[in-house]
């Protein structure tokens, strides 16, 4: 094949070797200014890396102290959270079952409604009612949640009380529900843009074969945006695991090892918030709780996080 | 940076919050705005953290100073200067349709609240024979509190010890709703929270150990015989501060002006002379605390200003 | 456009129409996109629809199955007949659901689902309610061999779809089209993201396929036309300029500019 | 059958408009209640008055200006930061573990509590960095907080960019950077201002994390403006000044034993949501500006 | 593949090389696109790349302003010589921002930035740091008449770019890729998206391009290949088959593969 370039070179009466010349070499202070372009934009990037690292630094320093006073396997199987009690245990297992609990309650009533909505809005819902259901939908993220967390309190569990007269006044069911209402713009927003990604293709072929809008909508763009709901999932996972002020105004803070959502509880964002802002000595063991209880929920963010990142690889969409 | 302004750094509990802010606001108008005041409200032991390192100027404290602060001052040098505002009169309250728990013993809020209590004393009858088989409810301020504190070392004995299962808040506000929605209801916070809500409650009279029932008032407050369950709630000035100028007037209008203005925000004001009291205290720069680190019950405030500050 | 006496006269050499478009008229919002169509398609033919890019044949082809009811603005007028009932597809009183399950589309660019082969093939049925595992079975087997597609697949149907190369995939949709036995089958430009290997494959399965079924494509090939199509029409800018016999329209065109666009003078 | 399938399609528009109005219906529930408790409260002397022990005199001067100030910094910080750091993902990172990491890492955050971040950064800007508790500080660490949002929202923009027009600007024989800097950032500003809008919702109502720093409660003054007072204050000045802010002060009324308060608290959690109100409106007005000019 | 005698017989005939591939490959990660690939393009002549879809075309005219450096895992082999000094494009010591000043491209769908008309054209301009107003006016105004656009648009330079029709807003590109001198310029399938009447005029314009500048072009039209190019390379699979005169190769082409194509017995 070489032999067409000697050819055409040696009509050209011209060496075969090129060698770059001037006019298109690189512009050395062009190139220097963009690699500083460069390690600027990744100096952000790395911004949220250092805030983690900071974040887990504070974390296990402080629960360092703490673990050297409390045995990790009572951290771990104790069944009573007391810490602050002259008779101290400290079983984060009760915290944990509290955050499970009225998050799962949330979640409940966040994922359903929130990916009905996504649906509707994105294959249902007329051009107008879309622009304006979103922004409004997204106001209720805006609400300060003390609000919410009255409105579990002096609306929602009295109401609730009428059908279930067993009804604490302070219970995870009706933190979690409101918790859940507060939740759905995060999971309907997010799920409407994946869902809103997917291709017209692929809707046109699902119609094509004679399926409808609901058909159409559950089975082929559904799965289609399985990534991208996935994340809205995992988001509202998050919120719902972090959330507090609703949780400490209407859950009744009971540190109670239980998974029946009709029953008071504290988690563990309640109790970070309650005892940070509270009467007790820096420095002191149960103020070294906070830092324990932060860390686990940290890790159990991680855990989710990780879980949706794995998820997302898994079923990047492929369209 | 330019803070020319006179400035006094207050921080601390907020249960002692509404009082200070009301000398504050009073302070600042009658100075005319030349001295700012500033009063957070990051709690007690967020408010020594930052006394102990020398951020602010007075720290406004539900219980008196721990050990672990007082090191804590030490060694980063700071001195203070106790002095008791008001009291918190811890109110245990009911729901209006009880009738049969108008007063009770402390040895019966004991059966109710200790430890032991735990998962067993469910119902009322169990506290007391004569009363009805009615299931009880528990309401109090969580365990950070310097409130919740106070309370299980009064009634209880022992400082922190308690029964678990109990509805716990840091907003008062949320436990008056416990209580009121609750016939078998009881829950105790603050003096101010029950008089707001005096329609709504009611207050059991406490009867201490060989004594009357008595129940809660200013007047029964005041004069000592509400007893054990109320308590000193104070401020600490860091002593290097008080040679302010403007810290040293603020102390001052706040120990001339506290009675009236503890009245006007429902708390139960000292007796007059104890405002005098803590002027002098304060004149004669009387560092240190009088509580040595821990927490005293059922001290009257006669007995509180005859013991000497270590 | 079309002259009335050719249609006619075609219209006697062949044994039956399948459908018929009358007088068809297509708007987008404002956009005049169809000018009075008038043609005939012929059943167990294929008929090609050619034409310069944008002349409107995605548009026509796509009335068949009522796909433009999915969008809001768009309006039709006239009718298409869809024979032996002579039913108008445009009717109102038609639901464009019952018209897509008879009449099955394939699309420019693959578009399996992002599911497995099988659930690929098998859409149709389930979307038609069809519940029975074994006639399922059957059916998804069928289809695929009818594609040209099963041998190479029959060890991995539990595999995505978009696993596969790009002419797999067209003959996954093409399988999909045919699982349900639709009577018509639509091509919009079946083989224009595919190489010419795949390409062939797919041009030699239309053949095979008219046996069985009608088929309208779009192409914008013209040797791919002259290579598949019985019947062939050529339109520009929304209307129907010659509509006839394939070997007809490519030797001797009757307008001059089918046969200045045929021959490559134009477009 | 085909009946039947229309039933349905039927039936799952009706139950989308009911999931709609759930969340709608709360909404509108809370801010009525909000606008009719503390509709007596609202007037000049409201937005105009300082706190007070007395309900009726109390206002929300310095939380409105507070809460103003520490959002203006928090976006003056988190918007570079964000918006860079997701330049450099999309635009630049190379699809390694370490922009696995980061992106993780992104997301974790998202999930972390808010009083977390006040924990951190009492430690990190008022101790280490000696911020003090500032509105800068506050600022910071609002900024912080909302940073995963801003970088997420970035990402999405800039991902819908077709990435025919990089290469119509690279073809050009544009630099990377200037690819970003005229094409990428002006293209995806809508969908990044939305996501800026969003985390300021967010960051405006939050409370915990302010008050760990040491955002105060009681203040009768506001920061000095730039060049005024005796001596005279400098251009950034105001930043080091202490500050409420406007959940604060709702906070703290809420939890007052005075009735009266309540209203006060109902009135300012009203001015809050008319805050996050005003800011999703602008967002959507400026949306609809960008996008505009914005056709592919 | 390309017969060594034709290329000298053609070199001879024609006045310069502007640029020369080299036994070009190129790899998309593992999969080897470009197969040694020997190519002269003539000095301000049209250079049309023909060949069913997925042979590589794009591939191959995306080598000379070396897009494929924006995307990791591709890799370059051999060269691609620019003359007259016969600088290897592909050298690593070649700065692609630099190439892409002197190797404009035009798309096959309009890619108008979402800009105002002027600051479209201006843009190459502008990144060359250009500042002088009056002179980007001039250059502006002489590269929207180059590209047959200024009349048409000389009222309303600061409207959207995208406000244009399909037609307009290719010959926008054009005008942008010309504004900055190029001494090569790209075109890949740049009518694919347009109608006929906006096909014509672009071909046009790349005729009375040609007076000024080289041009490579991809189409997949072989009458546009006919009309407007000079020379004809046709590519099959990666590999270049055959290159020569354009009238040769569609008259008599020298292999029967390409013949194939051409007649349309195949692709
Ligand atoms: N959704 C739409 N809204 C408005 N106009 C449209 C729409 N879709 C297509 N058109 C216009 O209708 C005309 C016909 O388009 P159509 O897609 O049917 O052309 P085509 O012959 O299939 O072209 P191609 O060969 O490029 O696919 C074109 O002018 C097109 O711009
Ligand atoms: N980014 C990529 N990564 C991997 N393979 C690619 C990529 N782009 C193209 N290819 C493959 O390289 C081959 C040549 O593609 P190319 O786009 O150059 O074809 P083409 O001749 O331009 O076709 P068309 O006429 O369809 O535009 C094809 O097999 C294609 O699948
Ligand atoms: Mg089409
Ligand atoms: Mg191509």
């Amino acid at each position: 094949m070489s032999s067409t370039a000697s050819i055409a070179s040696t009509a050209e009466g011209l060496p075969i070797v090129s060698q770059p010349s001037d006019r298109l070499k690189k512009d050395v202070t062009r190139h220097f200014k963009e690699r500083v372009i460069e390690s600027i934009l990744f100096l952000a990037a790395f911004v949220s890396v250092f805030t983690t690292a900071a974040i887990v630094y504070i974390l296990i320093t402080e629960s360092w102290v703490f673990f050297q006073h409390v045995p990790f396997s009572d951290f771990l199987f104790d069944t009573q959270w007391t810490p602050l009690f002259d008779d101290a245990h400290y079983g984060i297992m009760v915290l944990l079952s509290g955050t499970l609990t009225s998050s799962a309650v949330a979640l409940l009533v966040a994922i359903p409604l929130g990916t009905i909505i996504a649906i509707y809005l994105s294959e249902f819902a007329p051009f107008v009612v879309r622009e304006v259901a979103k922004p409004f939908l997204e106001l209720l993220g805006g609400v300060p949640t003390i609000i919410y967390g009255y409105f579990a309190l002096v609306f929602l569990t009295p109401l609730l009380q009428h059908f279930l007269p067993e009804l604490p006044g302070f219970n995870l069911l009706s933190a979690g529900i409101v918790m859940g209402i507060m939740i759905i713009p995060y999971v309907a927003s997010l799920s409407e843009d994946a869902m809103r990604a997917v291709p017209m293709a692929l809707r046109e072929g699902s119609y094509a074969m004679g399926a409808t809008r609901l058909q159409t909508a559950l089975r082929v763009v559904m799965p289609a945006a399985t990534s991208g709901i996935a994340s809205a999932y995992i988001l509202g996972i998050s919120r719902a695991v972090g959330e507090t002020m609703i949780l400490a105004v209407a859950a009744g803070m009971q540190p109670n090892l239980t998974f029946n959502p009709t029953e008071p509880g504290a988690t563990i964002t309640s109790f970070i918030v309650q005892v940070a802002l509270g009467d007790l000595p820096h420095g002191s063991i149960g103020y070294q709780t906070i830092f324990a209880a932060g860390l686990t929920l940290m890790l159990m963010t991680l855990v989710f996080n990780l879980l949706g990142y794995y998820m997302r690889k898994r079923f990047r969409e492929v369209y | 940076l330019a803070q020319a302004q006179a400035l006094v750094k207050i921080d601390g509990s907020s249960t002692v919050y509404p009082i200070t802010e009301a000398v504050a606001e009073d302070f600042q108008k009658s100075k005319k705005n030349a001295v700012r005041v500033t009063v957070g409200i990051s709690g007690t032991g967020g408010g020594f953290k930052k006394f102990c390192r020398g951020e602010t100027d007075i720290s406004d404290a539900s219980r008196p100073i721990t050990k672990k602060e007082m090191d804590d001052c030490k060694a980063a040098g700071v001195e203070y200067l106790e002095l008791p505002v008001a009291y918190d009169a811890l109110t245990v309250v009911i729901h209006p349709k009880n009738t049969w728990a108008k007063n009770m013993t402390v040895a019966e809020l004991k059966t109710i609240w200790e430890p032991a209590a735990q998962g067993k004393i469910t119902s009322w009858k169990q506290v007391n024979p004569a009363w009805p088989d009615r299931p009880l409810k528990l309401y109090g301020p969580g365990a950070d509190s310097g409130t919740f504190e106070y309370f299980t070392e009064a009634v209880n004995g022992k400082a922190k010890a308690t029964r678990g299962d109990f509805t716990a808040s840091e907003d008062d506000n949320v436990l008056v709703q416990g209580v009121l929605r609750d016939i078998g209801g009881l829950g105790y916070f603050g003096f101010a929270y029950y008089s707001e809500n005096k329609e709504k409650l009611a207050a059991v009279s406490v009867v201490a150990p060989g004594k009357a029932a008595v129940a809660p008032s200013l007047e029964t407050v005041v004069n000592g015989t509400y007893q054990p369950l109320a308590r000193p709630i104070f401020i600490y000035v860091n002593a290097k501060s008080a040679e302010k100028p403007e810290v040293k007037e603020f102390v001052e209008y706040y120990m001339k002006n506290g009675e009236a203005l503890t009245k006007e925000v429902k708390y139960v004001p000292l007796p007059a002379k104890a405002y005098a009291y803590n002027l002098d205290h304060f004149a004669k720069r009387a560092k240190g605390t009088k509580f040595g680190g821990e927490n005293k019950v059922g001290l009257t405030i006669e007995e509180l200003m005859k013991l000497e500050a270590k | 456009m079309v002259n009335p006496m050719t249609a006619t006269a075609l219209h006697e050499q062949t044994p039956a129409l399948k459908a018929e478009a009358r007088n068809l008229n297509f708007y987008y919002g404002n956009f005049h996109a169809l000018k009075g169509i008038n043609m005939p398609v012929y059943d167990k033919k294929v008929t090609a629809l050619i034409g310069p890019s944008g002349c409107g044949k995605s548009t026509y082809l796509r009335c068949f199955n009522r796909m433009h009811d999915l969008y809001p603005g768009n309006r039709y007028e006239g009718g298409i007949d869809f024979h032996p009932d002579r039913t108008d597809l445009l009717s109102p009183q038609v639901d464009p659901i019952e018209v897509r399950m008879r009449i099955s589309m394939v699309f420019q660019k693959p578009n399996p689902f992002p599911k497995s082969i099988y659930e690929n093939v098998a859409y149709g049925l389930r979307v038609r309610g069809e519940r029975t595992r074994s006639v399922i079975d059957d059916k998804v087997e069928a289809a695929l061999r009818g594609a040209a597609l099963w041998n190479e697949v029959k060890d991995r149907l539990k595999e995505l779809g978009a696993n596969l190369s790009g002419g797999q995939q067209q003959r996954l949709c093409i399988a999909r089209a045919l699982a349900t036995d639709p009577e018509l089958m639509l091509f919009d430009e079946p083989t224009s993201a595919l190489d010419p290997i795949a390409t062939g494959s797919i041009e030699e399965l239309i053949t095979e396929l008219k046996e069985k079924v009608t088929i309208l494509i779009v192409t914008h090939n013209m040797q791919q036309a002259a290579r598949v199509s019985d019947y062939t029409a050529y339109m520009y800018l929304g209307e129907m300029v010659e509509f006839g016999v394939t070997d007809q329209i490519f030797i001797k065109p009757q307008k001059k500019a089918t046969e200045d666009y045929i021959t490559g003078r134009f477009g | 059958m085909i009946g039947a399938h229309k039933r349905w399609d039927f039936m799952f528009g009706v139950l989308g408009i009911l999931a709609l109005m759930i969340g709608v219906l709360t909404f509108t529930a809370l801010f009525a209640d909000m606008a009719i408790k503390g509709f007596s409260r609202i007037d000049a002397n409201f937005f105009l008055s300082f706190p007070s022990r007395r309900a009726a005199d109390a206002g929300i001067l310095s939380a409105w200006v507070g809460s103003t100030l520490v959002m203006f910094v928090t976006a003056f910080a988190a918007v570079p930061v964000g918006v860079a750091a997701g330049v450099y993902l999309e635009e630049y990172a190379p699809k390694n573990w370490v922009t696995d990491i980061i992106e993780i890492n992104i997301t974790n955050l998202a999930g972390v509590p808010s009083i977390i971040y006040g924990l951190l950064a009492l430690g990190l800007f008022v101790y280490t960095f000696g911020l003090g508790q500032s509105i800068l500080s506050a600022g910071l660490t609002l900024a912080l907080l909302i940073l995963p949002i801003v970088i997420v929202a970035t990402r999405e923009a800039i991902r819908a960019i077709p990435q025919i027009i990089r290469e119509g600007a690279y073809a050009c024989g544009a630099t990377t950077w200037q690819v970003v800097r005229d094409h990428i950032v002006p293209y995806s500003s809508a969908g990044i201002l939305t996501g800026v809008i969003i985390g300021m919702a967010r960051a405006i109502g939050e409370t915990a994390p302010i008050i760990t720093i040491g955002a105060l409660t009681f203040i009768a003054f506001l920061p000095s403006a730039p060049f005024t007072g005796e001596p005279a204050a400098g251009l950034f000045d105001w930043l080091f000044a202490p500050f409420t802010v406007m959940p604060i002060q709702m906070f703290n009324w809420t939890s007052r034993p005075e009735a009266a308060f309540l209203n006060n608290a109902a009135a300012a959690g009203f001015v809050l949501v008319l805050m996050t109100l005003i800011m999703n409106g602008m967002a959507i007005w400026l949306r609809y500006r960008l996008r505009k000019n914005i056709k592919w």
